[in-house]
């Protein structure tokens, strides 16, 4: 299969007006819409006017003058990509005139541009070589002794892109990608006239100055300037496949290209419906873990976590894997063992973990990570909308007025989808902040939110509800669309609830921390402002009231009728790739895919009669469940597949004390992880790379991930789970991802329409999509809620039970960092490390002076819960009397600190309050050496006796 | 300098379109826009540091290194090329020892090109430290020289 | 729940969950929320759970708040 | 004893502060003015007498003695019936060099604030037609009718429109601008207010380059005095930073925004999409200060003068090697050899005129022989020139025409922004190219003393090259084979097709009128003087 390059159509698409003009190119009659360059429209028609400064990722800019065309009754040349078409116009893009012009604009290209392109790391991928070609370039009369820019030193300081000067165009193309399309400004060109030079920030290297490694200009980048390290190392590619990236909730569809089976580059597909064409470092630059020497590839098995692991044969880990789940089963009872679901892997091997512990252990013990992350979402969302997802998909911000961001930090956590709120805030959208921290949204450059509202972690509900009081008292509320859309005797009750002065925006103020007129002034513009976007992150559902915080934000949405339309909406920005896969699955104990309960009768014979077992019609354990029961003696078997709970999960002592309790723990991962250090069965899993099936992103879209090479153990996760099934007696018999996807679509009423056939077709579906939306959806709850009315809840603030005192004064909160994902398995096997080596505490100057602190000293942190050691980051962007850190990084296990306060719904985990004291500290905590010397001799391997 | 962009920004406001003005009231406050200042610049306006310096590197009035005590802009265009000015130039050059574009060793004078001041009658012209000088021979230079020695 | 205690045993946390549920939905008034607890405990609580809350009630009846005792004697019936 | 001083820039580099003082120090009352615009009789005083003004010229700080009793050599009688002043049209620069420029009264009484309160008394639209019945063009160099760009501002919609005045004058040759805001800084300002009264324009900015510091003092001095005539409408002065090219109406506005001073694609045209992306009046200070004389005296009186589709008076500047240097304001239509010899009176220094250079550093260059043409946009254009902003430079025959072709490539090259291809790079070959030409013509004429030009702006091509690339004659070159230079011919004959091609790449390719009329200087000092290039016989190119 050839390497065929994207098409590039030189100029984005016109902006919509409806009217479209018709017009003659080449003799050629065609009609566009208004707008349209004189380039594209050629493109269009299969034609080709050359072109150096112009791609269709970022506007026209007119400067390489290659593309000159003429225009009957208009003087002069004008440039095709600058020019819009109008109606009547007759073009000629291929006259000799044009011809000379453009020879003589390539000559003085080449008159300062390196003749080495045999040698060079794009050759036969560079548009100045194919331009060259293109307009007959024979020769440079201007010699060689002149001026030039050539003979300038490379910088290589990133680790995955060089940046070579002397082989620049001046095309701008890198710096308007960092403008328009990431939004970071760390481009800029130095100096003017010959000697301009393209500079990251002021003139440093990459690495050191503002870039975010985003990859953008890589990719917009017409010659080898800026090209991939691997590139250069391997050589171009010669065959793509499209798949979609396994971080965050964002869900970027990437063209991965190959050489032979070797990956050489992601690149972002223009056609991916949730990123646009757009990536960041983890997507674009941070797959090497796939290859790295840390991977298992070989089952190992021990009768003791203090044993040694022994690598084995796939049939002997299996059989023993089976042999050992049944025992347990036979000595403690059905309920005895369960099940975590990955969401980092596919739908179809989530679906088929839940079915293993459903039909093969015969119990609802199952549950998975969006636990910890975005279960009050589910929860949430299901109570007063009537579904579990957000309402919108990621274009819709695009014709957001109002956006509202709570405990989200999407700059980080969310890049891609930061990009595009950043593109619509510099259009004119108002943004307003809700977060303890100086998040980038607060103010970065070319960003600053119109009202921040930096209120103490934990009293979200006690803000939201303040708001709706002004939004009520003030009658700002969206009468017509209640009266029409919502219960209205709960609408009364709610309203009631809200307006009386103990929820005033003044009552709450000593609670939160804000003035109360910035909190008034943010409910008026939320209300008023036009289209009102909500998007909110784990600092809404890693609290004691997440579940309450959701429905809070539900009702802000209902009361201003911003629900049902494009621009507006409540979107939970999800973590992982396949969090939103994972929960649609059935992952939790109490539901089946498609969020029906297992008590529902008629769902359950469905799957009973599909599956041919009676299936257990009460809820299973959650994962704190299982652990309690565990140091409880009544649970002592668990299948983990893909998932780090020791890391992940709150309170590290309490999963370490169950998971120790257990006697047969099954870990399914790439690594050897910090839960393995306590599995009795290890069994290899494969990357995304190494696979086919889908994922789903934060916007309910199930998008393809495609096989590039061969899994490197030797097996695709979905085929493990089948192993075990089948050792535990089950008898499945799939052989291609698609066949799970047909049975999830026959038993999932949301999933009806969806096959593998469609995705190939439409690239990518947002579920529900069955026969009420054969296209699927876009934007749900248009005319009316999932659940019929909507539903407002009454939500009280109640203060969590986490106090600070005078033992532990100051309030932890936790997050991400763009460079690392999760608990960083992936990213740490990366050269991601260069941006952030090590999880930092971020303290606030006033508090780190009381404390003797300075920037970068090692410091203690401390909770009622743990004890652990990293370095300090004095720093304005958290509140006096808040510290935060990430928990990217084992050695630090920030997770010992975190209690086991939770949701009282959903039990996630309260990450984000946890009281702590800070103190100057000599080196890591005794805790700390007896992990890192637990996990060192758990993780040994005992040598393969010599073949018999 | 971060108190005197603040009180700046404080009375003249912190919008993009005031980075050229406050770009030339540091250069008038501190002589010239050190590398170190562009970061409290970017910040005081909300702008990348990148945007700074494409916009410092891109005008020649601003300098990123201290001119000499003196300056001396001598103007190269056509007029006062008409009426003599290439070979005031080269004398100047010679009679300040120091080539044009460039400070002298001991940092006294900085010979700087200008084209054009207006005085196009008048030429060859130039600004010394500030003021027009016209019809300049010879025997101006030495009164420039003299100066600069002062 | 002091800050002192590091780890709740089972017992501890099954009632400080069903306490904490109670409280959370208090605002909908008593028997509004007599009734979501019982039927959230149902519904997300697995039987062994619900038996030892039933068993817990009796053993320790001044542990649950008045809203979450009844709560859990309404799906003890 | 009332007497007149200019504080003209150019009067001062003459000296005029020292003959003020030395008159104020002798007890006279000293008016400073701006400067009456002929600086061969500069430093110039004129005395308040029974009949009149009477100036005395040039003088000196130790002549006050001889002019206050009258017997000075220098005595010129009433100024504005010198010859010079007396064949002038200057409905511009009447007040100009007569009052105190920031006087209010003094402005008043010459018919100030007329034009304005006459246009207030009319609907926006009326005043757009009268500017539209004056027939006043561009006079920034453009040309284009300015009503037409009004109406275009006035159509638009748009939340807020601003009125931007072009007064980076970087032209060699030209200070009319340079002139009128140390002169007239009120005229300028009504020009502005009756701009906004008519297309709903709330903010205005003039961009005034750094060079001028006395044209930033004083039009900011006018601003904040008649502040309150202006109101609602805001003016603020915003200073250059020495980039040529933000004379280029879109690179201006970018520089006001903040931005580097590059050069927008266009359409947008500023009129719809200008400054902060909202309607925008974008105008020359000469258009601008030519409205208040049309709105006080009505289109016609404007329109009466003129030549052709050029109406009105252009405000012609006489520079370089001429001897009665200075502005002449006068209708279109008159010749440019009685520009040059008649008003002008040919070289300073005596010697013959060999050739004029109209319309700054991108203007044609002319031989005595084209002394006929006509003033005026349409018949320059036909020349293959251009009128730009009415600057003439006189050069006299010691001018070497291949040095001037080198400089006009090296201004581009040191102005170019560096956005588009054929002027970035194309300038700097340019001047490669030129010196190539020098290297091997046969005679050099008598020049100018040694070429002083230097070597490219900052930062020469040597240190910057890897020393790695040396062209050895070893390997190295023949594997280099299209690089190495023996294979480029540098004979007289292929250096000139190669310039003649560069030019024609540039003319059309570039962006912006700064890489694409380059070549006019370029191809005229070529074509009328192929001597100075080792042509023989002049070559005639057929005109594009």
């Amino acid at each position: 299969m050839t390497y065929t390059r994207e098409t590039d159509h030189g100029t984005p698409a016109a902006i919509a007006t409806g009217k479209s003009v018709t017009l003659t190119i080449d003799g050629q009659a065609v009609t566009l819409p208004e707008g349209t360059s004189i380039m594209r429209a050629a493109s269009l028609l299969g034609g080709s006017i050359p072109k150096l400064c112009a791609t269709d990722s970022v506007e026209s800019f007119g400067s390489c003058r290659l593309c000159l065309v003429e225009v009957e009754g208009r003087n002069g040349y004008p440039a095709s990509c600058t020019t819009p078409v109008a109606e009547g116009m007759v073009v000629r893009t291929q006259t000799d005139r044009l011809k000379k012009l453009r020879r003589g604009v390539m000559e003085l290209y080449i008159s300062d541009h390196p003749l080495d392109c045999l040698t060079c790391g794009a050759n036969g991928d560079c548009e100045l070589q194919d331009q060259a070609g293109a307009v007959g370039l024979r020769d440079v009369r201007y010699g060689y002794d002149g001026a030039t820019n050539m003979g300038q030193a490379k910088d290589q300081s990133n680790p995955y892109f060089d940046f070579d000067p002397s082989k620049c165009i001046l095309c701008s193309r890198c710096v308007r990608a960092c403008d328009e399309v990431q939004g970071t400004f760390a481009l800029t060109i130095e100096g003017m006239g010959f000697d301009s030079k393209v500079s990251a920030s002021q003139g440093e290297g990459f690495l050191g100055s503002e870039c975010v490694s985003c990859g953008a200009c890589v990719q917009a980048c017409p010659t080898a300037s800026l090209i991939e390290k691997k590139v250069v190392e391997v050589g171009t590619p010669d065959r793509a496949v499209v798949t979609t990236c396994a971080y965050c909730g964002v869900g970027c569809t990437f063209r991965a290209e190959m050489r032979g089976e070797e990956l050489v580059r992601m690149v972002p597909w223009k056609d991916g419906k949730a990123n646009r064409g757009h990536s960041c470092v983890k997507g674009r630059f941070a797959w090497g873990y796939a290859q790295h020497q840390d991977r298992i590839l070989n089952p190992m098995i021990r009768a003791s976590v203090s044993e040694p692991w022994r690598e084995v044969s796939w049939d002997e880990a299996i059989a023993y894997t089976a042999s050992e789940f049944r025992r347990i089963q036979a000595k403690y009872g059905t309920r005895s063992i369960g099940g975590i679901t990955s969401s980092r892997c596919t739908n179809e091997e989530t679906f088929l973990v839940q079915k293993l512990i459903r039909q093969g252990f015969g119990n609802n013990n199952v549950d998975t990570c969006a636990r910890v992350c975005h279960s009050p979402t589910g929860y949430g969302l299901s109570q007063t909308f009537g579904t579990s997802a957000g309402t919108q998909d990621f274009d819709s911000v695009m014709q957001a007025d109002v956006i509202l961001v709570i405990g989200a930090n999407p700059t980080d956590g969310h890049p891609v989808f930061a990009s595009r709120m950043k593109r619509r805030l510099r259009q004119g959208a108002k943004l307003i902040v809700m977060d303890p921290r100086r998040t980038d949204l607060v103010k970065s450059p070319h960003v600053e939110a119109d009202h921040h509202l930096p209120l103490r972690p934990g009293t979200n509900v006690a803000m939201l509800t303040a708001m709706a009081h002004v939004i009520v008292t003030e009658k700002l509320y969206d009468e017509a669309f209640i009266r029409e859309r919502c219960d209205g005797q709960e609408f009364a009750d709610w309203a009631d609830f809200v307006s009386q002065p103990a929820r005033s925006p003044e009552a709450i103020e000593p609670l939160t921390g804000v003035k109360a007129d910035e909190v008034r002034a943010a409910a008026r513009l939320y209300a008023t402002g036009g289209n009102g976007a909500i998007y909110y992150g784990l600092g809404v559902t890693e609290h004691s009231q997440g579940s309450s915080t959701v429905m809070a934000i539900a009702n802000l949405a209902m009361a201003t009728g911003n629900v049902g339309r494009e621009g507006v909406g409540v979107n939970p920005l999800r973590g992982q790739n396949n969090v939103q896969g994972a929960c649609d699955m059935g992952s939790f104990p109490h539901e089946f895919s498609g969020y029906r309960h297992v008590s529902d009768t008629a769902t359950r014979s469905l799957f009973e009669q599909a599956w041919g077992v009676t299936l257990d019609a009460e809820p299973g354990l959650r994962i704190p469940n299982m652990l309690d029961a565990a140091t409880d003696g009544t649970f002592k078997g668990l299948f983990v597949q893909g998932e780090d709970i020791l890391q992940s999960d709150p309170n590290t002592h309490h999963v370490a004390a169950g998971l120790a309790a257990m006697e047969c723990v099954v870990v399914q991962d790439l690594f050897l992880n910090e839960t393995a250090n306590y599995a009795h069965v290890f069994l290899p899993g494969s990357t995304f790379l190494e696979k086919d099936g889908t994922f789903t992103n934060a916007e309910r879209r199930i998008q393809r991930v495609r096989k590039v090479m061969a899994p490197l153990n030797g097996y695709a996760d979905w085929e493990i789970v089948q192993l075990v099934a089948n050792a535990m007696g089950l008898n499945w018999t799939y052989d291609h991802p698609s066949q799970i996807m047909d049975e999830i679509a026959a038993l999932t009423p949301t999933f009806a329409g969806v096959h593998y056939d469609r995705l190939e077709a439409e690239g990518s579906l947002q579920w529900p999509a069955n026969d009420a939306a054969p296209d699927g959806t876009p934007t749900m709850h248009i005319g009316g809620f999932v659940r019929g009315k909507g539903k407002f809840v009454v939500t009280d603030y109640v203060p969590t039970d986490e106090k600070t005192g005078p033992r532990f004064p100051l309030l932890l909160t936790t997050g991400r960092i763009l460079s690392h994902y999760n608990v960083g398995a992936q990213t740490r096997r990366t050269a991601n490390t260069a941006w952030h080596p090590e999880d930092r505490l971020e303290i606030h100057p006033s508090d780190a002076e009381n404390r003797g602190i300075k920037e970068g000293d090692w410091v203690a942190l401390k909770s009622r819960a743990g004890e652990t050691t990293l370095r300090a980051q004095v720093t304005e962007r958290v509140a006096p009397g808040v510290v935060y850190t990430t928990f990217h990084h084992p050695e630090t296990q920030a997770n010992v600190i975190t209690t086991d306060y939770s949701d009282w719904a959903t039990n996630c985990p309260e990450y984000k309050v946890t009281a702590v004291q800070v103190m100057p500290s000599n080196g890591p905590s005794d805790w700390q050496r007896d992990y890192a010397d637990q996990a060192k001799m758990s993780r040994r391997i005992a040598p393969l006796e010599a073949a018999e | 300098m971060d108190e005197f962009i603040e009180g700046w920004t404080a009375r003249h406001g912190a919008t993009r379109d005031q980075l050229l003005p406050l770009l030339h009231a540091v250069q008038e406050e501190a002589g010239y826009v050190q590398d170190a200042v562009v970061p409290l610049i970017a910040r005081a306006l909300n702008l990348s540091r990148a945007d700074v310096h494409g916009v410092v590197t891109f005008y020649h009035d601003f300098r990123r290194t201290p001119a000499g005590r003196h300056v001396v802009k001598l103007c190269r265009a056509e007029s006062c090329q008409a009426r003599g000015g290439a070979a005031i130039e080269a004398a100047a050059a010679q009679r300040l020892g120091v080539a044009m574009g460039e400070t002298r060793g001991d940092g006294a004078v900085s010979l700087e090109p200008v084209y054009c001041l207006g005085l196009c009658a008048v030429g060859p012209n130039a600004l010394v430290d500030g003021r027009p000088m016209a019809r300049i021979d010879t025997a101006a230079l030495d009164r420039i020289a003299a100066e600069v020695a002062a | 729940m002091s800050d002192e205690t590091e780890v709740m045993s089972t017992g501890d946390r099954l009632i400080y969950m069903a306490n904490q549920i109670a409280r959370n939905l208090a605002a909908q008034g008593e028997g509004e929320a007599v009734a979501s607890t019982a039927s959230h405990i149902a519904k997300f609580w697995d039987p062994h759970m619900r038996a030892r809350i039933v068993a817990l009630s009796a053993e320790r009846p001044d542990a649950l708040s008045p809203i979450a005792a009844q709560a859990v004697r309404a799906i003890s019936a | 004893m009332k007497i007149y001083v200019s504080r003209d820039m150019a009067s001062v580099a003459l000296g005029a502060d020292d003959v003020a003082q030395a008159f104020a120090d002798a007890g006279c009352e000293v008016i400073r003015t701006g400067s009456r615009g002929l600086f061969s009789i500069e430093p110039l005083v004129e005395v308040e007498t029974a009949d009149g003004r009477i100036g005395y010229g040039p003088v000196g700080p130790w002549d006050v003695a001889a002019v206050l009793d009258g017997s000075h050599p220098n005595r010129l009688g009433p100024v504005d019936q010198l010859s010079f002043f007396a064949g002038q049209q200057r409905f511009t620069f009447a007040r100009c060099g007569v009052i105190d420029p920031v006087s209010l009264t003094d402005y008043a009484a010459k018919d100030g604030w007329k034009g304005l309160d006459a246009a207030r008394a009319l609907a926006p639209q009326a005043v757009v037609d009268a500017v539209k019945a004056s027939g006043l063009r561009g006079r920034g160099g453009a040309g284009f009718p300015t009503g037409i760009k009004w109406q275009t501002v006035l159509d638009a919609p748009g939340a807020q429109k601003y009125i931007v005045c072009n007064a980076d004058e970087g032209d060699s040759g030209t200070f009319a601008d340079r002139m009128l805001m140390e002169g007239d800084p009120y005229c300028l300002i009504e020009g502005m207010a009756i701009a906004a009264h008519a297309v709903g324009g709330t903010q205005g900015y003039i961009y005034i380059r750094s060079e001028y510091p006395f044209a930033i003092y004083t039009m900011r001095l006018a601003i904040e005095r008649a502040a309150h005539l202006i109101a609602p409408f805001t003016l603020e002065v915003r200073e250059g930073a020495g980039a040529y090219v933000c004379g280029e109406e879109t690179a201006l506005l970018d520089s006001i925004e903040g931005k580097r001073g590059q050069v927008r694609a266009k359409p947008p045209l500023p009129a719809l999409k200008g400054l902060f992306g909202q309607p925008t009046v974008i105008n020359n200070v000469l258009s601008l200060a030519a409205v208040p004389f049309i709105l006080a005296e009505g289109a016609e009186a404007y329109a009466a003068v003129g030549f052709g589709r050029s109406r009105g008076t252009m405000p012609v500047q006489l520079a370089g090697n001429v001897r009665h240097g200075g502005l002449y304001e006068i209708g279109f239509g008159i010749t440019l050899g009685e520009l040059v010899n008649d008003i002008g009176g040919g070289t300073a220094n005596g010697r013959p005129v060999r050739a004029v250079q109209v319309g700054g550093p991108l203007g044609a260059y002319f031989p005595p022989s084209m002394f006929h043409l006509p003033f005026d946009y349409e018949s320059f254009a036909a020349a293959g020139g251009l009128i730009g902003h009415a600057g003439i430079t006189v050069f006299d025959d010691s001018v070497d025409m291949a040095h001037m072709a080198r400089f006009a490539m090296e201004f581009c090259a040191a102005e170019s922004c560096g956005k588009c291809t054929p002027c970035r790079i194309g300038s700097t070959r340019g001047v490669e190219i030129v010196d190539r030409i020098m290297a091997a013509r046969p005679t050099p004429p008598s020049v100018m003393p040694a070429k002083a030009g230097i070597s490219l702006p900052e930062g020469g091509a040597e240190e910057k090259r890897d020393p790695s690339l040396r062209w050895d004659d070893g390997g190295l070159s023949k594997a280099l084979y299209s690089r190495s230079p023996a294979r480029i011919d540098t004979s007289l004959d292929a250096q000139t097709t190669l310039l003649r091609d560069l030019c024609d790449t540039m003319k059309y390719g570039s962006l912006c009128a700064l890489g694409g009329f380059t070549p006019y200087p370029v191809l005229s000092a070529l074509d009328y003087f192929p001597e100075d290039f080792g042509a023989t016989a002049p070559i005639k190119e057929a005109a594009e």
